[in-house]
């Protein structure tokens, strides 16, 4: 990834130098081992500090709206998941194509770092990322480990790896993954008897401290009010009583229905390592099944929650 | 009262059977009313109203078949009458909607001989209808017409008999030629016949026989094939005509009317709604049998046509009402009254109501709670607003009957009252629980309570709500200069109104200037010139030639059109449009059409007529093909104008030559209405009429001597060559099928690119978009004198539009955006489908979304749909929701 | 001072014989972390587990703690009364406390038990807890404790310091809760008090070694309106998603929310956590809020920990260096990074 | 896909109903509401979904 890295700085040094665009949204390497930052840059000084690696788990299309400006334009680098998530914006009119200069960058997928963290004992010291392999460290340990054995879940059954939009690339496109069973971990829910289901899903969400990571690391997630932070109505209680988690969980995932590009930004985001996604894989495969749908590809598309077809199924109107 | 839908829903007496009134006992009613609403003393009055112009609308009856002694109907107790079976289907009628057999006995039955019969009573395998009874029909009865509305009610009926008997219910109509010649409805036939499975049987019927022991009912009649069927079934049904009574014909006297030989009132094709004496009109069935959309438009077009004569005085009788001040009672603490109604008995001799009233007492913020006999009473009113006043009360309940009846009286007693009227909730405590519950007062009244509960949590929850003002352009736009448009406009600028007329042509007059003359015979150019000459030497109206619409802006009352003028674009602001942008006649791609001279469109023979081509007087043989494009799958509608209009010039071929051999093929011919005299007439003076299946087409071979036509004929069932030297095919209207002229105005098309209207029954002359309406054959196809009534009808509806300049309001229940918390992704905007929501341009919350309060109906598509909750309904917002659903939960 | 030894093979049976009179509070480790939590009966404290994700602050003060309660039903004597709800005073240990989450419990003491206010719910709980803690051996990368007024092996707010020494532990006795929690396990092996205090000090001195050091010296010296006003926000919080993990991590953020709910004729009062994150922090009845934006939450943030806390009163900052945040936040905004910068601004 | 979800994850189908019901048809909402009725009370009180507080 390191010529991509340099293809990216090369690319925003010349967009802030000729006054192209006032920002550039990207990553930079961050304080501890295994962690990178979202970060602006808007001199060219700083371009340097951009990085491109496989714990840039985050989802930028989050930070675009925020910082818009007035007039012209920022840039952003955007993995496969980000330009879908910034197609989705677009569509919700929360950016407008001609605000963004979007330079795509291919993806091989993110790390797990819980997974990695589990195979050391004490804590890891330090990351070194070499194409496929890395190398991890710890006081007690030196361990390689091949990136593909460590990925994200997300990253494992993702099938646009590639940016679905771009103004330029910053690197060649890679191999899209064809899957067998792009739903295993669904159906694997699905198998289960509903008390088992119930109970695998109380279960998930047992150490939910409702910090709402999940939510304010999902691009999808911009209300101005959550519903969850409403006081009239109440939609849902705010202490930690389960069923108030549950709703919670619940319905932050019913909102993305049709929208999530199952970017794993919401589990990459929680401090107790919950999947969250084994709620919002469940509708993503639906929207798929039922509408054809996949969220964050078409710019002439509202997602197909959003609209009515005469053709929509409707079987479950009785 | 006759139906539960009559209006005013009152009851009446009888004076001819009341005891009290003929022999002076009973009087049982005058005891048991509680609203003292029977008074036997009243007697019949004359009243003198002096009236500029006079409308007739006085309607039909339904023709009576007991005369006819081979359908039975006054002896077998298995046939009725169409009208006795839609009774039957209905879920208020005699059976409650259940299908059975000897639907004309009581449900209980009395008397001996009928409980014997209804003890044969059963649910129908077979019901027959026979079409044509009083209509069509010279021979048992005098009336010659088609009723025009008897095929597509016995479809109807056929299909909703089989929706509420099970699907294997068979059914059969035997019929002449089906007529569903109005809009929608050749595909509600092929529906009937291809997905229910309706059989329909080309035969009429001699007679009926009934076999006594089960009241079974025999048919015999002859098929197509010419053999003769016995078949069985269970009822049949007579679909009865329509026929104006002798009171009818009477009156008409009396007014010094003409009316023709049936009965009908005698109009102008250009004037199709006005009467031989001047200042009178007329409307509906007795304007010619007719549906209920053309009904619907009559009556606008009559009230324009009386409403023109009288423009010069308009307002000058009206009263206006003095307006109560409105207190304000935004931040005051709820103060409410709750009003339980007994509606005499009907909700006191079920529910508890003092005990009711009592409870509402104690609920929160409640201070007053009344019991009344009748809410709705103008005293018990005027001690509602008493109450209110000395009370200061700021939001009222009513636990009443239904909202749809009576909300607004209640809410116009708030408004006298100084009350806001959306500080007003009513629940329905008849309807939806004395009536259901009659036989568990306890649990009635404890719904009551529940419901009152809910209406005070709601009511208490209540916000002031303001009706925005509209302000009315008061000028109009019409979009096409055909008689439609043109008559639409005429109507519009003789009642005072700027009107503007965008035609794309260079002269005005569409397709009208086509035809020769209408099927009452008049000739169509010098109608036409005259109108023209009438619209362009008014004052009021401008019109644009050459001129294309490039966009249009704004909604109900101020629209900004773009007009483009020799490539010059102007802006014209109007309130009101009207879209009257027609149809045109299909190029056909057959029966070699385009291939020899002689074979033409009807059009083409009109214009012979017109320029009295000397070609016509050398013709020996004229064909007519029928349906040509219509009624066929890709363009699945009847023309509607073509089969009269091909009779007519078969006509006028033999009156110029009688020795000319005229052939119509057809499928089915449709001269509804008195037109089927044309159709009689035709055929008198030597026309042959011989009948085509689509699926077996006449076939055209141009040979040089003549046109060779081979088809089969229906009654020998062999192959007939005919050699013609002249071949007018009937070609389908189409329509423009504009989409961009339906985007500008977010009005919709239809599959075949006809617009769609409001209401297919009663709101046929305008859009479900406010501000627009529309006429003309852009609708549907329609003949000169139904494209002027329509033209009329979407004057006057723009006009009852207009003429609210400076009162017309928007409803307080809308929808509105909490900007604080709208996030902008505009499902909103996507989902509405009347373009209320937008994105705010200018402001501090530029891009988040906004409603148009005119545009808005208050559906709540846009609330449901909002993730983020910055929608509300205003009057039923969600916290007022939930407020019902919590007291719902909290267990008295 | 006494120490004692307590042999690893006589730990589990001292602790369960502790549960007679203590609930027992400790380390336990699932998929998604270590956390400290109540230990049920067959359940054994994980000793040598890494940091916990949750601070134990959650030991006194739970993430939502109902308070009080009322009833609706009219025929109820005392109906529409609040009433307190019945509290837990019994005896409790929390085993495996580091010494940064003791001093956390400390200056979170400040806002709880001090002169004008006591706070009765957290006071009766800190009254009966016994705080047993384990010098920490290895530091992780994000400890930074020792910047911070205390360290691996600092002994405040604890009732009993324990070393590992592999085999056993090796635990000095500070309070007289802690005597006599170690009478109720039974641990009584005395150990020499010189040479116990020795080898603390080389455990203390070979762990701090390993621990990042932050400057925390010029703070109080920065002027309020200089730092509020600095520059640097905008980079410091651009990051930030505004969750709230790093202040329901952090083991001194005592800040709490106060909700009512209702249902059918029961009313119940309870507190949340809150977090300054969050918008609804500050958000004003009226619809203003003064910490609208993103960047004056974050700076908030900062502020209270690393100079408002400082200013008034005099403790150090509101932080103990458990790394926590660090380690949690999602888009790594480092405390020790702010308050670098924090240190060593200059205004011009 | 809202029913689908609940039943993902446990919750009974039966609970949560569509129907398109007009102001016209009084019958059919009698029936719906009727038939939804019964199927709830067949599934018992919901304990998923309810909180309890008397907790």
């Amino acid at each position: 990834m390191d010529t991509c890295i340099e293809k990216i700085r090369t690319i925003c040094a010349d967009l802030l130098a000729k006054g192209k665009v006032q920002k550039v949204i990207g990553f930079a390497e961050g304080s501890i081992p295994m962690a990178s930052r979202p970060i602006a840059v808007t001199s060219k000084e700083d371009v340097a500090k951009l990085v491109f690696n496989a714990t840039c788990g985050l989802n930028l299309a989050n930070y675009v709206s925020d910082v818009l400006p007035k007039e012209g334009k920022i840039a952003v680098t955007a993995k496969g998941c980000d330009s879908r998530n910034l197609v989705t914006h677009m569509v919700e009119n929360q950016v407008s194509r001609d605000q963004l200069y979007i330079i795509g960058v291919p993806c091989t997928g993110m790390v797990d770092k819980r997974k990695i963290a589990a195979l050391f004992e004490d804590e890891i010291t330090d990351f070194i990322e070499d194409g496929d392999t890395l190398t991890i460290v710890s006081p007690q340990k030196k361990e390689k480990v091949s990136k593909k054995d460590v990925l994200r879940h997300n990253c494992r059954v993702c099938t646009h790896r590639n940016p679905v939009v771009f103004d330029v690339m910053a690197a060649e496109p890679v191999e899209e993954q064809s899957l067998d069973q792009p739903f295993a971990d669904v159906d694997h829910i699905a198998a289960m008897d509903p008390a088992a289901r119930w109970a695998h899903f109380q279960e998930l969400t047992k150490n939910c401290i409702r910090c709402y990571a999940c939510r304010n690391a999902c691009p999808l997630c911009y209300c101005p009010t959550c519903f969850v932070d409403e006081s009239s109505p109440q939609w849902v209680g705010k202490g930690q009583d389960k069923t108030d988690i549950n709703t919670f969980h619940f319905l932050r995932a019913f909102h993305c229905a049709g929208r999530c590009t199952d970017c794993g930004a919401c589990v990459e985001a929680c401090p107790m390592g919950i999947n969250v996604r084994d709620f919002t894989r469940k509708l993503n495969k639906d929207a798929l099944e039922l509408f054809g749908w996949e969220a964050g590809l078409d710019m002439e598309k509202r997602p197909p929650l959003d609209v009515y077809s005469p053709d929509d199924p409707n079987d479950f109107i009785k | 009262m006759e139906y539960p839908q009559a209006v005013p829903l009152k009851y009446a007496i009888n004076p001819d059977v009341c005891l009290k009134l003929t022999k002076d006992k009973c009087g049982t009613c005058e005891t048991v009313c509680p609203a003292d609403a029977i008074d036997y003393t009243m007697t019949e009055e004359v009243l003198t109203i002096t009236a500029g112009s006079i409308i007739l609308a006085p309607g039909f009856k339904p023709f009576d078949p007991s005369k006819f002694d081979n359908y039975q109907y006054a002896n077998f107790a298995n046939v009725v009458t169409s009208m006795e079976f839609e009774r039957i289907l209905s879920a208020t009628g005699p059976t409650m909607g259940h299908v059975t057999t000897f639907p004309k006995l009581p449900a209980q039955p009395k008397k001996k001989k009928d409980k014997l019969l209804a003890q044969k009573r059963k649910d129908p395998k077979k019901i027959a209808w026979f079409q044509c009874v009083g209509s069509r029909d010279v021979n048992k009865c005098d009336n010659p017409y088609c009723s025009s509305v008897c095929c597509m009610y016995a479809v109807k009926e056929a299909i909703i008999a089989k929706e509420h008997a099970g699907k294997d219910l068979d059914c059969a109509i035997f019929f002449m030629d089906m007529r569903t010649p109005g809009k929608e409805f050749e595909k509600y036939y092929e529906t009937a016949k291809h997905k229910h499975g309706i059989n329909f049987i080309r035969s009429r019927v001699h007679s009926v026989t009934e076999d006594p022991e089960t009241g079974d009912l025999l048919i015999q009649y002859v098929d197509e094939m010419g053999q003769i069927v016995k078949d069985t079934y269970d009822m049949i049904v007579l679909s009865v005509g329509l026929e104006i009574s002798r009171e009818t014909r009477d009156l008409a006297k009396k007014l010094d009317i003409d009316l023709t030989e049936s009965g009908f009132a005698k109009t102008a094709s250009f004037e199709p709604v006005t009467t031989s004496r001047d200042g009178i009109y007329v409307s509906g069935v007795f304007n010619n049998p007719k549906d209920i959309p053309e009904s619907v438009l009559d009556a606008s077009a009559a009230a324009s046509a009386a409403g023109d004569a009288l423009a010069e005085v308009r307002n000058t009788l009206t009263k206006e009402f003095p307006a109560v001040p409105e207190t304000n009672v935004v931040g005051d603490r709820p103060n409410i009254g709750v009003f339980i109604c007994d509606c005499g008995s009907n909700i006191a001799g079920v529910v508890d109501c003092p005990n009711v009233t009592e409870y509402a007492a104690t609920l929160p913020y409640v201070t007053v709670a009344e019991e009344t006999t009748y809410a709705c009473s103008q005293d018990a009113q005027d001690k509602m607003v008493e109450i209110i006043k000395e009370k200061g009360l700021n939001r009222i309940v009513v636990a009443a009957c239904t909202p749809k009846t009576h909300e607004p009286l209640f809410q116009e007693t708030l408004k006298n009252a100084g009350l806001n009227k959306y500080l007003f909730e009513m629940t329905n405590i008849r309807n939806h629980n004395s009536w259901v519950h009659k036989n568990n007062p306890d649990i009635a009244t404890d719904k009551a309570k529940d419901l009152v509960r809910m209406a005070v949590a709601k009511a208490a929850l209540a916000q002031p709500l303001k009706e925005e003002k509209i302000n009315v352009n008061a000028s109009v736009m019409v979009v096409g200069g055909g008689l439609a448009g043109m008559t639409a406009a005429r109507s519009l600028a003789s009642q005072g109104y700027e009107t503007h007329i965008i035609e794309k042509k260079d002269c005005l007059g569409g397709e009208a200037l086509k035809l020769w003359k209408t099927a009452q015979g008049e000739n169509v150019q010098q109608e036409l010139d005259a109108l023209i000459k009438e619209i362009t030497s008014n004052d009021k109206i401008v019109v644009h030639t050459n001129t294309t619409l490039e966009g249009v802006d704004g909604f109900v009352g101020n629209f900004t059109s773009q007009l483009k003028t020799n490539g010059k674009t102007t802006a014209l602001e109007h309130g009101v449009a009207v879209l009257a942008t027609g149809a045109k006649a299909l190029e056909p791609t057959e029966y070699s059409f385009g291939k020899d001279d002689r074979i033409l469109r009807t059009l083409d023979l009109d214009r012979m007529f017109k320029e009295n081509d000397p070609k016509l007087d050398t013709v020996q043989s004229a064909v007519f093909i029928q349906c040509v494009g219509s009624r066929e799958p890709q363009r699945p509608y009847c023309s509607r104008v073509c089969c009269t209009h091909s009779v007519d010039n078969a006509i006028a071929l033999k009156e110029k030559n009688p020795e000319t051999d005229v052939f119509i093929l057809y499928r089915d011919i449709r001269t509804y209405g008195e037109r089927e005299l044309l159709y009689k007439e035709a055929r008198e003076k030597g026309v042959i009429f011989i009948r085509y299946d689509v699926e077996n087409k006449p076939e055209v071979v141009v040979e040089k001597e003549s046109l060779k036509i081979t088809l089969t004929d229906h009654v020998l069932n062999k192959p007939v060559t005919i050699h013609a030297d002249l071949l007018t095919l009937a070609a389908a209207l189409v329509p423009r099928k504009d989409e961009r002229l339906a985007n500008f105005f977010k009005v919709p098309l239809n599959d075949e690119g006809f617009f769609v209207e409001k209401h297919a029954k009663l709101g046929p002359a305008e859009f479900a978009t406010d501000g627009v309406f529309i006429a003309g054959s852009a609708h549907y196809p329609k003949p000169v004198n139904e494209a002027i009534t329509q033209g009329r009808a979407a004057a006057s509806r723009a006009l009852t539009l207009l003429a609210k300049k400076d009162s017309l309001f928007t409803s307080g229940t809308i929808a509105s955006v909490d900007v604080e918390k709208c996030s902008a992704c505009g499902v909103c905007v996507s989902i509405c489908p009347y373009n209320a929501p937008s994105f705010m341009a200018e402001g501090r919350f530029a891009g988040r979304a906004d409603v148009n309060a005119v545009l808005c109906k208050g559906c709540g598509l846009c609330v449901a749909s909002c993730r983020s909750g910055a929608i509300h309904l205003r009057g039923f917002d969600t916290n007022q929701i939930l407020s019902q659903i919590f007291a719902l939960d909290e267990v008295s | 001072m006494n120490f004692i030894t307590i042999d690893k093979k006589d730990w589990t049976t001292g602790i369960d014989k502790s549960r007679e009179t203590y609930q027992v509070f400790g380390p336990v480790q699932d998929e998604n972390g270590c956390q400290i939590k109540p230990l049920a009966p067959d359940v054994h404290p994980l000793m040598d587990a890494g940091v916990t994700v949750m601070s134990p602050k959650s030991v006194l003060f739970p993430q939502t703690q109902k308070m009080l309660t009322a009833t609706l039903d009219a025929s109820i004597e005392d109906h529409h009364v609040m009433k307190p709800v019945k509290k837990d005073d019994t005896p409790r240990v929390v085993l495996g406390i580091r010494p940064y989450d003791a001093r956390a419990i400390l200056l979170v003491k400040l806002n709880f038990d001090n002169p004008d206010y006591q706070d009765p719910y957290w006071c009766e709980a800190y009254a009966a807890t016994t705080f047993v803690g384990l010098g920490v051996n290895h530091p992780g990368p994000c400890d930074f404790s020792t910047s911070t007024g205390c360290g691996p092996f600092s002994e405040e707010g604890l009732d009993v310091l324990m070393a590992d020494l592999d085999d056993r532990y090796l635990a000095k006795i500070l309070t007289e809760k802690g005597e006599t929690w170690a009478g109720a396990c039974g641990f009584d092996t005395r150990a020499d008090a010189a040479e116990s205090q020795s080898l603390f000090d080389i455990l203390r001195k070979e762990a701090e070694k390993n621990i990042t050091s932050v400057d925390t010296d010029q703070l109080s010296e920065k002027s309020i309106l200089d730092l509020y006003e600095a520059p640097f926000w905008d980079d410091v919080a651009f990051s930030c998603i505004n969750c709230g993990t790093c202040t329901f991590v952090c083991p001194t953020c005592w800040c709490f929310d106060i909700q009512d709910e209702t249902k059918h004729k029961t009313a119940v009062r309870f507190r949340n956590w809150d977090t300054c994150m969050s918008p609804l922090f500050t958000h004003h009845a009226s619809g203003h809020n003064p910490r609208g934006s993103k960047v004056q939450r974050v700076r908030q943030r900062f502020m209270h920990k690393l100079k408002y806390f400082v200013d008034k009163y005099d403790q150090g900052i509101m932080c103990v260096g458990c790394g926590r945040c660090v380690a949690s936040c999602p888009v790594n905004i480092d405390i020790r990074e702010v308050c670098t910068i924090m240190n060593n601004y200059e205004s011009k | 896909m809202m029913g689908n979800l609940l039943e993902h994850m446990g919750v009974e189908r039966d609970r949560l109903h569509f129907s398109w019901i007009s102001s016209a048809e009084a019958t059919k909402f009698v029936d719906v509401v009727k038939e939804i009725s019964d199927k709830v009370r067949a599934l018992d009180t919901d304990k998923k979904f309810a909180k309890d507080y008397t907790k």
